[in-house]
Parts: C-alpha cells; structure tokens; sequence
C-alpha cells in the first residue's frame, strides 16, 4: 500500500463522515422544538447526500476507479437509477397525497 | 442445434425430457395459479368469514378444476428437483449436497401445493359450510402457501454453497450468489404470519409484488442454467449404443454418477 | 492468479493506470441484483410514508438520530478498514491486512451491538414491529439489513482464514468477500438516511 | 467406500444387503394384509361417506362407529408409510437400468415420501375427528371433509410414481431389461385409473364423487392391484444381478 493509495482512502472516510454530520444540521433546521415536521428541501437533501456517500463508497473503498469502463457506468448507473426511482417515488407520492 | 424430437432420441434423452417437463411443470403452474384458479395474486388476507364464502363462490369452478389438475400432476414437480439433483452430483461438492437437495424440495411438495389444494378444494366442495370454517380453510390455504419458507430457504442455501464451492463450473458463481438472493426473499416473506394488512401481508407490495417476481426470475434463470448444463455434458452425441452393448458400455457410467 | 498479482504489483507504482476488475464479476452481479431489491424496499417505504405523513413523522420521532449518526460512522470506518485490508492484501502485507480485517469485524460487531440495543430501547417503549407502519418498515428494513450484516461475518470468516494460511491467500476472494462487506454498508447509508432524516 | 464395494462385488450372493433386500421385498404381504384389514375395518370404506351427507349425519356417523375408526387408522397410520421401503428397493433395482444417468431413479425418489405422507395426513384428520365425538358437528363436518379430500385427490406422487417406473422401464435398453415390458405399460395403466381421483372435488354425486366408483373403487383397487402386481414382477429383477467384473471395472 503506497502512500498515496493510503493518503486517498482516509481523504475518502474523512469526506464521507463529513457528508453524514451533515444530516445533524439538516435535522436540526426542520424540527420544531423536537417536534418532526415535513419538509421536501430535507428528504430530497438527504436522499441524495446517501447516494452521493453511495458513489463515494463505490469508487475509492470498492475501488471501482481502477476497475473496466463497464463496471464504472454500471455502478454510476445503478446510483443514477437508484436516485431517479427513490426521489421520484417520495415526489410522486407527496403530489398525490 | 438439434430439433427437440432429436433430442428425445439421443444420448441425452433422459436429461432432455426432464427439461421439457421442468418447463412445461412451470408453465402448468403458473396458468392454475394465475389463470385458472385465480390464487396468484392472493386474495386479501383481511377477508371476514362472510366474504370468504363470496369469495370461494365466485371462483369455484376455477377452484376445483384448478385444483384438480394439480391433484393429478403435481408429483411431477419431482423431475426438476431430480435433474437438479444429478446436476449437483456433477459438482466437485461432497453427495450430501444433492441428496439434501432432493429431499428438502420433496418435502416442499407438501407446502408447496398439498395444503393449499385440500384446503381450496374442501371450502369450495360446500358452499353452505360455516363461513368461520371457510375462512380457516382460506387461511390454511394461503399461509401455507406462502408462508412455508423454510424448505426453500435452506434448499437455496444449500445450492448456494454447492455452486460456490464446485470447481467443475457447473454452474456459474453468479447463480450461486442469486440463490442468495432468493433465500433473503423467502426470509422476507416471514411477515405474512404476522400482518393481515400492509405492505409485508401475503398479497402486500413487498410480500408478493417483491417476492414473486424475484422467485420467477430466479426460476427462470436456473431452468435456462439446466439447458445449458445438458448442452455441455459430456457423454458423446450419437445414437444410442445397440441394445446388446449398452449394458458392458452405459454401467460403469451410471455407476461413476449413481454410486 | 499470477497475472493479476502481477498487475496490482505494478498498479501500486502508478496508481491509476491499470484497470482491473475489484474482485469477483459474478459478486458484482449480486451486488446489482441485490440492490434493486432493496431499491424496490425503499421506493415502498417512502410512497407509504407519503401518504400517510403525519403518521410516520409521530412514529419517527421516537428514533435517535445521534445512534443513526454512529450507526453509520461506524460502518463507515469498517467500509475502511476493509479497504485497507484489500490494499494492504495486494502490496503482500499480510500480517497487517489481517489486523485490518480483524478490526472490520470489531467494527461490524459493535454496530450489531448497538443495534440490538436500540431495538430493545424502542421495543420497551412500546414501539414494535406491529405498533405502527412506520415501524413496521423500520424494523423490516433495519432487520433485514441486519441479516446481511450477519452473513457479512461469514464472509469476513472466509476472508480472516484466507489471510491466515500462506498457502489459502487467493486475492480474488478476498476482494470479492470485501465487495460484499461493502455492500452491506451501502445499504445502511441509504437505509439510515430514509428511516431517521427523510421528513 | 471404495473397500466396502469391492467386499459386495466378491461375495455377492450371500452379501447382506442382498438378504436386507429380500426382508424389505416379503414386507409387501403382511402390507397388503394389514392394508386390506383397516380398510375392511374401517366402517366409512365399505360403504364411503356421502359428501353430501350433512354435519349432523356426519357427526353421527363418528358417534356410532367410533371403535371401529380409532382402530382402523392407527393401524393404516402406522402402516400406510411402510411403502417407502418398498418403493426404494424398486428405486434400488434401477439402478441396473441401462439408463445414462440417475435422474429417473432420482425422480422416484423425490416422490418416494409423497404417497404415504398423503396417507398419514388423511388418517390424522380422521383420528382427529373421532377424537371428540361430541364437538360441533360443523368442525367434525370440515375434519371429515379434510380427511376424505386428502386420502381421494392426493393422488399426484402415485400418478408421477408409475409414469417415472413406465419411462424408466421403456429406457431399459437391454438383453435382459430389469423389468419386462408389459410392467412399464401396466405403470401407465394404474397411472391411468388413479389420475381421475384428482378431481373428485368436481362432484359430490356419481362416479366421480369420493365415495363413487371411479375415485374411490377403481382408485384404491388399482394402488392395491398395483401393489400385488409389482411385487410379482420384482421377484425376477431382485436377482437380476448386477454383473460384478462390470461394476469394478
């Protein structure tokens, strides 16, 4: 393992933990006093900072950046799909509500 | 490509017929429950016992005869398990592999259609019965069913490991993976006993618009997985040896697979 | 096998030229398929939660975001050390390597721990899988994620006695059983950020 | 393994799994015996239970006879499971079968287990309704109906059994085949007259209905006829020897 392989891993955990404190501050900007209210902004923000930890993950831990052009568009395009279908469920379904 | 009549003369002929039936089994399977029985997708599993007899009634010759022509070639669910098995004795995996095999999915037949057939069958015969009597038999029908995973989870299991750990390549690692994956959706059906409604109830969005396709996806893959494991095995392709020899020459073969 | 050693030999000179496939393609093909069906979980979750709004957020607040937050920080860091694992497994460092994969199980086990624990906190608050939907998908999704979790300590099994023996270290499994380990901490990200912040 | 074969291949005649195979072969006449007494026995058989008789007639029909069913099924519940040897030892004869792979051997074997645990669950349902004489008569009713729907329709692992021994015995390609041809057609034929028992839930009057001649008479006579017939044909192929300088070779 050179330096620089080791150096780039923990760059990755220290982004990918940053990303998920991140949730604290979310959490706390939509609550009233404790009590959970709805918000779109909030759910769609945290949706997609998971699928964006999602990439992280896949790239640098899994180290698909090394791998065939084939599994690179295959990952990035199941992230891709996986993010269409949950941010279009939760839209879709809070319009017909 | 030889035609399929060709393939019921060759050397392979016990292997190929066994794969016509393995299709066929699924095809007749899948027009009882879904067509002609109207069983898949479930009923509501929040019926009361009033609208359990309403139910029987408006499906009780689908029912019966459904029903019936389980009753009469259900038994033949055993070919597949039987081609799956010797397919595992192929595999560098130990025998206790396939005979496990065989015998959790044949014990499967009971959950897997016994139950369900006799219970239908028996709430539809009288329509007069009880209707707190019919909704038990409606019960007993659908739970066990659905609800009987443990059979199917370990045999998946099982056929996970063996395909695994097999360095003959029978089959290809990924499908030992997707058993994997089958074997999560028959955990994942263990809800059922618990909700009347809801997305994890027997005809929920998870416990059956989830789980089914998976299994059918899974059905077919390792029905296509079968041909292609007849296809490769390796016993010559001509004509059947004359009767006289075939005796000296086909032995110590069906020894070497059936010891 | 050689050639692929060979290739990570020279992959650790220059680091991002070489293309080579992160352990086992057919696990990959688990890694997609599984995926999916948990995608399927996830879509069913958030439309029920859609239409019945009020409902789950009075559900939700009975969750504790801070445990979540740890939750995810710790399978984060096992993410991590697996990495590591595999990297240090490829530059023949195999004493370390071990130690990283014995540190991924640590890791793995204290989520489980803490886990159980938070269920047992909501369940003797009354809150069960039965007591509302919410908790219904919640308990569904954390138990089935933690199903995965636990074959993943198999896996981690294999991968431990794979390091152990000289004559076992086949590279290729041990990146295919970290893929797998991965994937379990995929489906924890989305599953933390869907059940404790989605609002 | 390797040794244990090599020592039935070198005595083979006076090995013990051959003196095993005749103790399992003799079974089938105490089976058919103790078949044919619970069936005499048991009162519903003689002249079978309506489906359209009614809860209360029902109910009493349990009342009088009750003796009669108690002893009756827990003879066949013990019994009715004594198949499974007989049907493996038939399994065991195929392997002399000039057959390439195991696969039809494999079959009977999968559904060795069905037939007799349908037998064991219709006596279950039947014990379980002469077990309180005096409960609703709607639930002896249902347990009745249970009993005489399983033990009639559950005909799938007998018609799959001889439709894999009739394929098995026309694949025999051999001199010296370990059945002779006649058994496989007559495998079709029991198939034949035990398929329609599968709908006996069609109807509830006529030769059809449970207690008509089709799916009771002809089915259960065919099974018994089956029974005889097939021992009779086993006898030659148990000393159908498997030729031992073949099989070490």
């Amino acid at each position: 393992m050179n330096p620089s392989a080791e150096k780039r891993l923990a760059v990755a955990l220290i982004v990918v933990v940053v990303v998920t404190l991140i949730y604290i501050v979310i959490d706390r900007s939509v609550d009233d006093h404790g009590v959970l209210g709805a918000s779109t902004v909030a759910s769609v923000a945290a949706i997609t900072l998971a699928l964006a930890k999602l990439r992280i993950i896949m790239r640098e831990f899994m180290d698909v950046r090394h791998a065939p052009k084939i599994l690179r568009t295959m990952t990035d395009a199941l992230v891709i799909a996986m993010g269409i279908a949950l941010l279009g469920t939760y839209l879709v379904g809070r319009a017909i509500a | 490509m030889k035609s399929e009549s060709g393939r019921l003369r060759g050397a392979k002929r016990e292997l190929w017929l066994a794969w016509y039936v393995t299709v066929v089994f699924y095809g007749m399977y899948s027009v009882v429950f879904f067509g002609l029985s109207r069983t898949q997708p479930p009923g509501r599993p929040w019926l009361d016992p009033d609208q359990t007899v309403a139910w029987f009634a408006d499906r009780h010759w689908g029912l019966l005869i459904g029903f019936g022509v389980i009753f009469v070639l259900g038994g033949f669910s055993a070919v597949a398990l039987a081609l799956i098995t010797h397919s595992i004795r192929r595999m560098s995996v130990s025998p206790v592999f396939a005979y496990s095999y065989l015998i959790l999915y044949a014990i499967a037949a009971i959950p897997g259609f016994m139950y369900i057939c006799v219970a239908m069958t028996a709430g539809v015969m009288r329509p007069n019965r009880a209707p707190i009597a019919a909704q038990w038999l409606y019960d007993l029908g659908f739970l066990s069913f659905v609800g009987t995973m443990g059979v199917f989870l370990i045999g998946s299991l099982i056929w996970m490991i063996a395909v695994l750990i097999d360095d003959n390549r029978v089959f290809p690692k990924w499908f030992g993976y997707l058993n994997l994956v089958n074997a999560l959706t028959e955990v994942v059906i263990a809800p059922s006993w618990i909700f009347q409604r809801g997305v994890l109830a027997y005809n929920g969005a998870i416990g059956f618009w989830v789980n089914v396709p998976v299994f059918g996806l899974y059905t077919g893959v390792f029905i296509y997985l079968l041909r292609d494991f007849i296809q490769r095995e390796d016993f010559g392709t001509g004509p059947l040896p004359a009767p006289a020899d075939v005796w000296r020459r086909a032995r110590p073969a069906v020894e070497a697979v059936g010891a | 096998m050689s050639m692929i050693e060979e290739t990570t030999g020279r992959a650790e000179a220059a680091d991002d030229e070489v293309e080579r496939f992160p352990g086992d393609p057919d696990m990959w093909l688990f890694v997609v398929v599984e995926s999916l069906v948990f995608t399927s979980y996830f879509c069913i979750y958030l439309y029920s939660r859609t239409q019945h709004e009020r409902a789950f957020l009075e559900a939700q607040s009975a969750l504790t975001m801070s445990l979540g937050i740890v939750d995810t920080i710790v399978l984060l860091t096992s993410s991590w050390t697996i990495a590591c694992c595999v990297q240090h497994t490829n530059a023949r460092r195999y004493e370390t390597a071990r130690w990283f994969a014995l540190a991924t199980v640590g890791l793995g086990a204290v989520f489980f721990v803490l886990k159980v624990a938070e269920w047992a906190h909501l369940i003797r608050d009354g809150h069960t899988f039965t007591s509302s939907d919410f908790m219904q998908h919640f308990f569904f999704l954390t138990s089935i994620h933690a199903i995965h979790l636990i074959i993943g300590f198999v896996v981690l099994g294999v991968l431990v006695r794979q390091l152990s023996g000289p004559h076992l270290r086949a590279h290729r499994t041990i990146e295919t059983c970290s893929t797998y380990w991965h994937t379990v901490d995929l489906f924890w990200v989305v599953i933390f950020a869907l059940l404790y912040i989605v609002r | 393994m390797g040794r244990l074969g090599a020592r039935s291949a070198a005595a083979a005649d006076v090995s013990t799994s051959r003196v095993g195979e005749r103790i399992i072969y003799w079974t089938w006449v105490p089976l058919l015996v103790i078949w044919i007494a619970s069936f005499l026995l048991f009162p519903g058989f003689i002249h079978p239970v309506s489906p359209r008789a009614s809860a209360a007639e029902v109910a009493a029909f349990y009342r009088q006879d009750l003796s009669r069913v108690r002893y009756s099924m827990i003879l066949f519940n013990w019994f009715g499971v004594a198949l499974i040897p007989l049907v493996l030892l038939i399994a065991e004869r195929m392997r002399a079968m000039a057959h390439r792979t195991p696969v039809l051997r494999y079959c009977v074997i999968g559904v060795a287990g069905g037939a007799p645990i349908v037998f064991l669950t219709s006596t279950v349902f039947w014990l379980l309704a002469a077990f309180r004489p005096d409960r609703s008569p709607d639930l002896t009713l249902l347990t009745n109906d249970l009993a005489w729907i399983t033990f009639t329709c559950g005909v799938p692992f007998l018609v799959a059994l001889f439709l894999f021994l009739a394929l098995a015995i026309a694949w025999d390609d051999q001199v010296e085949p370990v059945f002779p041809r006649w058994v496989g057609r007559f495998n079709v034929a029991m198939a034949l007259a035990v398929a329609p028992a599968g709908f006996a839930g069609l109807a509830r009057s006529g030769m059809f209905a449970w207690d008509g001649v089709v799916s009771f008479w002809v089915k259960n006579i065919a099974f018994g006829l089956w029974v005889v017939v097939m021992a009779i044909a086993l006898r030659p192929a148990m000393r159908h020897e498997r030729h031992p300088i073949e099989t070490t070779t």
